[in-house]
């Protein structure tokens, strides 16, 4: 991501004039005519193509004149606009109906038109790029240091010769010891195409190749293409012990990658294991109770969207209990009216689910139609930071962390509490648990209700990284059972090991055989795996078997 | 010794399901092609095909019905037999095209050519050939279902372990053909076919001709199944269903038994495929959707499990009904189709056949009992575990 | 005693399912044509024994031999069966969705492959064979009626039917009079008397009276092991069998 | 009791087929709607059901066609591929019907082909697909590759200055295609090989994290890097919230998409995807007078205010007004009468400009470049000067750069081999 294009460079050296007179006249911005020099370049921007806006960038930056970083950011932001009626640009801001406009040179108040009025100065990501790189090397002093962190970062990847001298200066004074680190990479990326001597070049390439990142590696490899002699080769050496150490860190993401499919695969599973595992119903709506939990975040952040947006960040929390509550709701009445019929006859519970699923299915179709709903990730479940070199999405991070508190929380429910006694006891024994007290029919619905329940939970998780659709359960329905039965059915530790192992094997196998045929072996590998142990991962021992 | 067998075959109820049977392959073709278009009794060529496609489905659930009805073997990818079936057929059909695909070339299958593959890979020898393609419809499937199930029932995988990993079959072959790179169309499967064994496949005497062919596998299969489950082989399957474990304490190799009528049943599924895929004039990765295989099981749960005619009339009722639904009703039918699956469990818990049986038998039994000598009381036994 | 002229030889059997020791150093040795009684309380390993006998479950460690020379371990339960050990099950298992007819036609001896049941004709003599079993067994007029309906006593009956029909060399009953009326116990005492002359006879049972009317040698197992062994009344005098199962 | 169910079966049938009879006898013209209620692509083709059931709608308050009224049949192919060709040949045997609106997946259109070849119907297409085909019964509304990819491409090159190519798509026939095509044309471009990563993934899939990670390294070569994207609509949403989590920006790796319409980015937040890519040839930003009102009416007859139009809506708007239009001028509704009468035919399309029908049976269209806003809607950064015409037989690729497709007598052939001049493919 380095331009050394003629364009940029020049235009470039215009921002050091211009730094120069900031250090100068610190002075507030004069808001007066002096200024209208620039009017002409302004209301230049809305004419021609986008090399033709390059260039006027440029224009502007020359007469070093601090106020057009403000019409740069407002272009692009994609605030600058052009008044129809007589050429002239604004920044103009959504006001009501119309827009306010707002005189990009002196900040003066311009009135409010409509949107035909106006027509939108349009940037593309290259113009973009342009901006960043010349805002950042102008706000690299600035007061704030998670601006001038941003502003270091922008120099990094333009890694610009010209603004070396204003780095130095900012290195100097800066206090910061993260930005330094990165200003630091800056200065040695902006050097390394400077004409300084090989000495310092070489310094340069150590300073790089100490972050030993992607956009270090990026940038060395394109240093060494570009030049020859010592500083190539040090570039190379540095590259391959960069490119060494991210061999390691790939497994580790690897591993990452396929603990944090595992757990979506424990969550897709896990309340199966119940319905199925304990319960041996084969459930085949369970898919939908999933895609039933996903609606339920759905509606809870467009009422929240519509009536309290501050909530938004919350609106997973609130979810959870309502999905579970909807879908073990669900869950209780289909054992209620459906599965009750049908025990001791499993097969039969496959066919009745069968239908049950195309019915929820069709239903959801009707009700919130047959396309994607927006679930939006909270702040706290986007983006991603950095451990060494592998990069963690929050997401991900949080729905491996939730799947192992639901599984937690389920253990404790059932090897805990009366109520998970008692599910045992009439799984294991109906007659007995009955002759004891035990109110089976109602153990029966509630531990379906519970199974239901955690699939809702799941389908809130999985809101996060999926689609919201009606066909959100049929994506998951053949994992879960390949999941439970690799595991072992009945047995919930086994479902554990048995998502994760899948995951991790399934994520070793991509980058080799590719996704598809990672995904072909892996199922190969269940069907041998059973082979060796007909009753799955964690199999009951002993006559219990036969029994 | 042959009328031993006939007779073993074919009693009275068999016979009349036989002759109906019959009379239809035979019927709807004349009514097709020798009644005039206006009449009241024509059958258009739409209905022909649909029925057709509705007869290889029949043969579907019938090869179903064998493992699952009598072997008490639930597979949830009988499917992957039938759509290798309907790929070997669909691979013959290829190679007739010959020069009259989009690019003229005489070897080379379109998506082949535009693929730029250079020639022909090796698996696809032979298929121009009608004999050796048939002869891979029932291999393909056979093989398959031979190894697969030497090592699923030498190591004794049972019950939904065995249910479950007959979907990963279907399902990893799903995705395995879905890769263009495997020579098979990917997702766009094999289609655009001309003609069969030298007939126009568009043609509605070709399509009468695929009708009566599907109808008479349908019968032969029904036959052979018969043969097979009145036969002592067809008891020691029962036996194996009901009670896997004491069979093997009388001395007998369930394994053995398993890996015979499993088989069996995957060449049935193939041969219903290869009918298959000239009537719709498709085949594509979808049909080894474990879905598809997972409907068949409830058409024979529908029509009533282990009773072979309930299989074929399950088979019949249902697809018929999903016809009429997805014309009638187009943005809810899968409301009706669901609701029917709901229903039917828990009012027909035998299905529609089995159901009736049932009342015949309760009939004939209470008629019986008021015979039977006092003091002797049939104690309720639970249902066989599948 | 060596174990060439034996017809089950059972030395220094262990088993043990999830540590829990089910049979431990066991041994035991039936000679042709003998009738042994076992018996002992729930959990000694009689029916685990079976198991083992029948290749059910395998032994950790221990010889199970047959005939003197077969090693039964290395055998599964179809092989066995079809070596001439036939078994009868504490809880009666007969094929509930066939007729008493069918369960013994099934039973016969004849080959077992799934050809030759698929081709198979039932001949003259094989019906002739059903018929006596049905008389012996005393099903005769119950021959179409499907298992299910059969009573319990019925059902222990068919399945000694199905038993003496593979007729094997070696018969493992257990429990034969468990839920039968005392008539009926005598009655089957006798049956298994007739048997006992043409075949060698296990027998595990609880029924002392049974036992008894038997008039055998009898072994008591007690954890895995066997506690003693020999007429029943030596048995039954023996200090620790009061202990461990009759009780005082 | 089995042979009562069997006749009814067989009787309800011949009565489906009487009843279709029946209805083609009243005076209406009757449109066949084909396309996917329900299954895994009515998440796409629902949408093309009402835009179709609106089209008739509107057609039916200007007064009918030749007087008559126009009437929609429904049906449901379920995402079920031999069931979009027996559908078909139900809409054209029974339910009689003068044309048919339908499909969306290349396997369907491929399915019904010969449905609509042997009972000599009219389909018309509206999805952007891979080309390599011209069918004398079929009318291909949406967009061939060098009315999309192609342009897109030629962008990337010249306004991001872009060096390096990631080609990534789910496994099927038009991105397979797609992709073949831009590599020819990028190597023809003087890209080089190891600067091309092409990669495929299975239908629906949801976990993108490992291919994500492998653009990233891919990217970090020190050359500027865009993905070309021909990931199927479903599979997208995973995709793009994996991309933005990972914090990969369009300023630093475009991604460039020819199947997320505006329908695919309603379901999801668009905010961390400003600035990607999408190439269409409509968009419901585009500043005309004649969008502006179609979506009026979308939203009225939709009864929802939000709702999005999209590409192929466009599609259908053009090819059905392309067929009231032939179907006037040949005064019958006669397949071979309108099929020659579509021919040249040209109507205004959402853009502002016009479409024409051009002798292979595609269309000529606009191609605008947009970029994804936080508001889940593009705006146009790039549009073709001209109309660019669908090319039927890529000329990139070895099997059909010599073939071209004219309907028009005398040639009338769909694959027809200039260097051998004879009509029916290469040999």
């Amino acid at each position: 991501m380095i331009f050394r294009k003629p364009v940029a460079m020049s235009f470039l050296k215009t921002f050091l004039a211009l730094f120069c007179l900031l250090t100068v006249a610190m002075g507030p911005v004069r808001a007066d005519d002096s200024h209208e020099a620039l009017r002409p370049l302004v209301n230049e921007l809305a004419s021609g193509k986008y090399d033709d806006t390059e260039r006027q960038i440029q224009a502007l930056v020359a007469s070093g004149d601090p106020v057009v970083a403000s019409t740069l950011q407002a272009l692009r932001a994609g605030d600058l606009y052009v008044r129809k009626a007589d050429g002239l640009v604004f920044i103009a801001r959504k006001a009501g109906k119309g827009f306010a406009l707002t005189d990009p040179l002196t900040g003066a108040d311009a009135g409010e038109v409509a949107k035909r009025d106006i027509d939108k100065i349009k940037v593309n990501n290259k113009l973009r790029r342009v901006i960043d790189a010349s805002l950042g090397s102008l706000t690299l002093l600035s007061s704030d240091p998670t601006v001038r962190l941003a502003a270091a970062q922008a120099v990094f990847k333009a890694g610009d010769p010209e603004v070396l001298d204003v780095l130095e200066t900012a290195l100097a004074k800066e206090t910061d010891d993260d930005v330094r680190v990165v200003m630091e990479q800056a200065r040695a990326a902006a050097l390394l195409n400077s004409d300084r001597g090989d000495a310092e070049k070489l310094d340069a390439i150590e300073t790089i190749a100490s972050a030993g990142n992607r956009d270090a590696l990026s940038l060395l490899i394109g240093l060494r293409s570009a030049t020859q002699g010592p500083v190539s080769e040090a570039a190379d050496t540095a590259i391959r012990r960069i490119e060494k150490s991210l061999a390691l860190w790939d497994n580790a993401q690897n591993v990452w990658y396929g603990l944090s499919l595992g757990s979506v695969l424990l969550l897709a599973a896990i309340g199966l294991a119940i319905t199925f595992g304990v319960m041996g119903v084969i459930n085949m709506a369970h898919g939908e109770m999933v895609m039933i939990g996903a609606y339920v975040t759905f509606v809870v952040q467009e009422i929240i969207r519509g009536s309290a947006p501050w909530l938004f960040d919350y609106s997973l929390f609130i979810a959870l209990p309502l999905a579970f509550l909807v879908s073990g709701a669900i869950g209780v009445g289909v054992e209620r009216f459906i599965i009750r019929f049908l025990y001791g006859r499993p097969l039969e519970t496959l066919l009745a689910t069968w239908g049950l699923s195309l019915i929820l299915q069709q239903a959801v179709r009707s009700l919130f139609g047959p396309t994607n709903r927006e679930v939006g990730n909270p702040a706290w479940m986007s983006g991603a930071f950095d451990l060494g070199q592998l990069t963690i999405t929050y997401n991900r991070m949080w729905i491996v962390v939730f799947a192992m508190l639901v599984f937690a929380g389920l253990m404790l429910v059932l090897k805990r509490t009366s109520f998970g006694l008692f599910t045992r006891a009439v799984t294991q024994n109906r007659r007995m648990a009955a002759s004891m007290g035990i109110r089976t029919p109602w153990i029966d619905a509630l531990t379906f209700g519970l199974g239901s329940g955690i699939a809702g939970i799941a389908g809130v998780a999985l809101s996060q990284i999926d689609n919201v659709s009606p066909n959100l359960g049929q994506g998951y329905i053949i994992d879960s059972f390949m999941v439970v039965v690799f595991g072992g059915v009945g047995n919930l530790w086994g479902t554990l090991v048995g998502a994760m192992t899948l995951g991790v094997v399934n994520k070793f196998l991509e980058p080799y055989a590719g996704a598809v045929l990672g995904k072909i072996l892996v199922l190969v590998f269940i069907i041998l795996f059973i082979q060796k142990r007909p009753r799955g991962l964690f199999a009951l021992k002993g006559r219990a078997v036969e029994a | 010794m042959m009328t031993s067998y006939l007779f073993r075959t074919l009693d009275a109820k068999a016979g009349v399901f036989v002759a109906l049977l019959l009379a239809v392959t035979l019927l709807v073709p004349v009514l097709n092609l020798a009644v005039p278009e206006g009449s009241f009794f024509h059958v258009p060529t739409y209905a022909v095909t649909l029925m057709g496609k509705y007869l290889t489905y029949a043969l579907l659930a019938l090869s179903v019905d064998l493992v699952w009805g009598y072997c008490g073997i639930l597979s949830l990818g009988h499917g992957a037999f039938f759509a290798l079936g309907g790929y070997a057929m669909g691979m013959y059909l290829m190679r007739q095209i010959g020069t009259r695909g989009v690019y003229g070339d005489p070897v080379l299958p379109d998506f082949m050519v535009f693929l730029n593959w250079k020639e022909l890979p090796w698996y696809w020898y032979g298929f121009d050939m009608a004999w050796f393609a048939f002869l891979m419809v029932l291999v393909v499937p056979g093989v398959l279902a031979f190894v697969f199930g030497w090592f699923a029932f030498r190591s004794r995988v049972t019950g939904v372990y065995l249910s479950i990993i007959t979907q990963a079959l279907t399902y990893a072959l799903l995705l395995a053909f879905f890769r263009n790179d495997m020579g098979f169309g990917g997702n766009n499967g094999l289609t655009d076919f001309k003609d069969i064994l030298g007939f126009n496949v568009q043609e509605d005497t070709t399509r009468a001709g695929l009708f009566v062919a599907s109808g008479l596998a349908v019968i032969v299969c029904f036959l052979i199944c018969r043969f097979v489950t009145r036969s002592k082989l067809g008891k020691v399957l029962v036996a194996v269903r009901d009670a896997e474990s004491r069979t093997r304490f009388l001395g007998y190799r369930v394994e053995h038994y398993k890996l015979f009528v499993w088989v069996l049943s995957a060449m049935m599924a193939g041969i219903a495929g290869a009918l298959y895929v000239p009537q719709v004039g498709i085949i594509n990765p979808g049909e080894f959707a474990p879905a598809n295989s997972i409907e068949v099981v409830i058409w024979v749960a529908v029509g009533g499990r282990g009773t072979l005619v309930g299989a074929v009339l399950g088979a019949v009722l249902v697809n018929f009904s999903k016809t009429w639904f997805t014309a009638a009703l187009p943005d809810v039918w899968l409301f009706a189709l669901g609701a029917l699956f709901v229903v039917v469990t828990l009012f027909l818990p035998k299905g529609i056949i089995g159901t009736i049986g049932e009342r015949y038998t309760a009939l004939r039994d209470r008629r019986a009992s008021a015979r039977r000598e006092a003091g002797v009381d049939a104690e309720p036994q639970p249902q066989p575990a599948e | 005693m060596s174990r060439q002229n034996t017809l089950l030889y059972l030395d220094g059997v262990s088993v043990s399912f999830d540590g829990f020791k089910a049979l431990n150093e066991l041994s035991l040795v039936i000679a042709h044509g003998e009738m042994r009684a076992i018996i002992g309380p729930n959990g000694a390993g009689k029916t685990t024994m079976m198991d083992v006998i029948t290749g059910k479950t395998r032994p950790d460690k221990g010889d199970v031999y047959f005939d003197g020379v077969v090693d039964l371990t290395a055998e599964d339960e179809a092989s066995i069966a079809e070596l001439g050990i036939g078994r009868k099950f504490q809880k009666p298992t007969v094929f509930e969705s066939h007729t008493v007819w069918d369960n013994l036609e099934m039973a016969l001896k004849a080959p077992r492959g799934p050809f030759s049941t698929l081709f198979h004709i039932i001949s003259g003599a094989e019906k002739k064979r059903i018929e006596e079993l049905l008389d012996l067994i005393r099903l005769s007029s119950k021959r179409d009626e499907l298992a299910a309906n059969l009573s319990h006593g019925q059902k222990q009956w068919l399945e000694i039917g199905m038993l003496l029909a593979q007729d094997p060399k070696l018969l493992l009953v257990d429990e034969p009079a468990a839920g039968m009326t005392d008539a009926e116990t005598m009655e089957t005492a006798e049956l298994l008397k007739d048997i006992a002359r043409t075949h060698s006879v296990v027998v595990v049972e609880h029924d002392m009276h049974f036992i008894r009317a038997l008039g055998v040698k009898v072994t008591c197992l007690a954890e895995g092991s066997v506690l003693a062994e020999g007429s029943l009344d030596h048995v039954s005098a023996d200090e620790r069998v009061i202990e461990t199962y009759l009780g005082r | 009791m089995k042979n009562i169910f069997a006749q009814f079966a067989l009787a309800g049938l011949m009565g489906s087929t009487m009843i279709g009879g029946a209805l083609a006898a009243e005076d209406t013209i009757k449109v066949g709607v084909l396309h996917s209620l329900s299954g895994t692509m009515a998440i796409s083709e629902t949408t093309l059901k009402d835009a179709m059931l609106m089209l008739i709608d509107e057609q039916n308050k200007k007064g009918g066609l030749l007087g008559k009224k126009l009437e929609a049949v429904v049906v449901d192919p379920a995402s079920d591929w031999p069931l979009f060709a027996e559908k078909a040949r139900e809409l054209i045997e029974v339910n009689k019907v003068d044309a048919v609106f339908g499909c969306w997946t290349s396997v369907s259109r491929k399915s019904v082909l010969p449905v609509f070849e042997e009972l000599n119907s009219i389909l018309f297409y509206p999805v952007q697909y891979e080309g390599e085909e011209s069918q004398r019964n079929v009318f291909y509304t949406g967009a061939a590759p060098n009315q999309q990819a192609i342009p897109a491409v030629d962008y990337l090159m010249n306004e991001e200055g872009v060096e390096r190519w990631v080609l990534a798509g789910t496994d099927y026939v038009y991105p397979r295609t797609t992709n073949k095509i831009l590599e020819a044309y990028l190597k023809a471009k003087g890209v080089a090989e190891e600067d091309i990563m092409i990669n495929y993934t299975p239908f629906g899939h949801s976990d993108w994290q490992t291919i994500v990670s492998d653009i990233k390294t891919f990217g970090s070569a020190g050359k500027k890097t865009a993905v070309v994207s021909t990931i199927n609509g479903d599979a997208n949403v995973p995709f793009y919230k994996e991309l933005g989590n990972a914090g990969i920006k369009a300023e630093d790796i475009p991604v460039v998409a020819f199947s997320v319409g505006e329908e695919e980015l309603a379901g999801l937040d668009t905010a961390p995807l400003v600035g990607h890519l999408a190439a269409w040839n409509y968009f419901q930003s585009a500043d005309a007078e004649i969008n502006a009102e179609f979506i009026e009416t979308w939203r009225a007859f939709i009864g929802d205010e939000e709702r999005v139009t999209n590409d192929p809506m466009e599609a259908h708007f053009i090819g059905f007004n392309m067929w009231v239009k032939a179907v006037e001028a040949a005064g019958t509704t006669d397949p071979d009468a309108v099929i020659d009468a579509l021919v040249g035919v040209t109507v205004p399309n959402l853009t502002g400009g016009y479409s024409a029908m051009m002798p292979n049976h595609h269309i000529t269209k606009p191609v605008l470049i947009g970029e994804i806003q936080e508001d889940g809607q593009f705006e146009t950064v790039w549009e073709t000067a001209g109309l660019v015409p669908g090319d039927a037989w890529s000329d990139y690729l070895e099997g059909s750069k010599d073939l071209i497709s004219d309907w028009r007598a005398p040639m009338s052939c769909g694959n027809f081999n200039v260097k051998t001049g004879k009509c029916g493919g290469a040999e």
